[in-house]
């Protein structure tokens, strides 16, 4: 199946909404460490709804751009605000449809590992930003995150799997400087008892504070040269 | 699409500018119409206020 | 008083291992962030206890170096570590006494705006850094947090009171690209119920409530080019 | 200090290059001894294993 196919569906059914509700609990914090300024033109890689923009927009930044591999996310992502300065278009990771040094900031959540080729991604992401611009590059499914490695079963489109320091090394093979890499732990999502285990997603309640609390969201921030 | 987007947006293939055809509109926006690439003359379809960048081979996949 | 006498008083009276455990509420997730590599060369500036060096040994780096300009501070520092890839200097923050391009990363915690010229401050840090090197600048007094402005009376330096706009304004300035900027909040400090107010500190439950969980820490990241 | 401080140090005021004069030294490190700018001749001192490179007048200004 292609990205647009496995997408679209999930647009169709709703499921952009659901993301944007439990991938805030994190994405709040990383977009709030975005040192974005009054009229700046900022990117959202695989934007689902576009709630990164929505609140990026409350920021001051001037510009939002959301792009998508599947027609129905941008769709409604499109019906999901009528500001003037936030727009969506659909295009491929691995072959950006952006000019050269175009963009003051890239923001990815939950999206980057999708890309067939994300050397090439990274290769794109260094060529539209401008000089100081940084890419803030969000994901859940990662090397230490075991508990989500289990993802990959349940999509038919071949997901990245990298560590922290694949990460780093990935970043700086494509150009870019690192200037932080963390993992923002999710504090918001309940965690029941014990007792409660072993739940349909989490065989221990220890997996599950895992997932949440230890690793939540990798952040690698990098900087364009 | 904005017409303001014009100024960023580029080819996906050779990233060469692109000319913007206008099929339909409203005061605000770009409704429906087509982007040719200036270099390689591969059109981008506009629908419903949202450009379709897609490289061809994926685009074309996908909606078969 | 200079920056010498008024830190070697507070480094003979115990004030440095105060601080270290105060500060390192934040501190820790700030040096969480860092990008460090195995081998990497880190300056600590107004290095205090040196705890900051110690935490990032245990990461893998391979020299720390804390400056400090209070000689009783570094005599301390020097006294509570003996690991051999640690060591400290007496210098000041507006003449480094280190090589261009000698380091790979910069921490600095709760001592940038006792710099007497912060922003030749950061001309040095843009210096000594490495191309792609990060100075990760952490202050607890700063515009926004209004309680700490207080703090200012108790002391004979005169301090640099920017918002977090002129931080990252400063930043450029020097030539450094800004990278992020974020309030680390204090979680761990207990906060009184409203009943415990006003206290020696705080007024209300809500300025201490704004001091520490609010603002905490100011974090801006620079990179050098 | 270790002698490896010597890769990075330099003289604060033209950031120039040290010269090293040891004074006293155990198996690790340097314990006392002097740090001289191979281009304006200003002296450091090194006491107890730690460098003073603050900038003179700071230094004879505290010092007072
Ligand atoms: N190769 C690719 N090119 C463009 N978009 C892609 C892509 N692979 C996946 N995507 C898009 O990336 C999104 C991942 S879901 C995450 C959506 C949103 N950022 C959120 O946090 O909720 C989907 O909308 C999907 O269509
Ligand atoms: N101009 C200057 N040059 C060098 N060090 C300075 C300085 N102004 C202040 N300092 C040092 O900065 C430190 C500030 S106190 C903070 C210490 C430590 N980083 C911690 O987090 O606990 C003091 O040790 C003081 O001596």
């Amino acid at each position: 199946m292609s990205v647009r196919e496995e997408f679209d569906d999930w647009a169709t059914s709703g499921k952009d909404r659901g993301m944007e509700d439990r991938h805030w609990h994190t994405a709040k914090h990383v977009l709030a460490r975005m040192p974005v300024e009054d009229g700046d033109a900022v990117l959202d890689l695989g934007t689902g709804s576009g709630y990164a923009l929505r609140a990026l927009r409350e920021r001051g930044i001037g510009r939002g751009y959301g792009l998508d591999g599947a027609p129905e996310m941008t769709r409604n992502a499109r019906s999901y605000t009528d500001d003037d300065a936030i727009g969506f278009l659909v295009g491929d990771f691995d072959d950006l449809p952006l000019a050269d040094d175009s963009l003051d900031h890239i923001f990815s959540m939950e999206a980057f590992y999708y890309a067939a080729d994300p050397h090439t991604t990274l290769q794109e992401v260094r060529r539209v930003l401008k000089s100081g611009g940084t890419f803030y590059c969000a994901v859940n499914f990662f090397e230490e995150s075991e508990s989500t490695h289990a993802w990959q079963e349940n999509i038919s489109i071949e997901m990245t799997l990298w560590s922290r320091a694949q990460y780093r090394e990935a970043f700086r093979e494509a150009g870019l400087y690192v200037a932080e890499q963390d993992a923002v732990p999710d504090r918001v999502i309940e965690i029941p008892d014990a007792t409660a285990f072993p739940t349909e997603g989490y065989e221990t309640r220890e997996a599950m504070v895992d997932r949440y609390r230890t690793w939540g969201t990798l952040l690698t921030v990098g900087v364009a040269p | 699409m904005k017409e303001s987007l014009m100024d960023v947006v580029c080819c996906p293939l050779d990233k060469a500018d692109l000319d913007l055809d206008v099929a339909d509109r409203d005061e605000e926006e770009i409704l429906d119409g087509t982007l040719t690439c200036t270099e390689c003359g591969e059109t981008y379809p506009i629908e419903d206020g949202i450009p379709n960048l897609l490289p061809p081979d994926m685009r074309d996949e996908a909606a078969a």
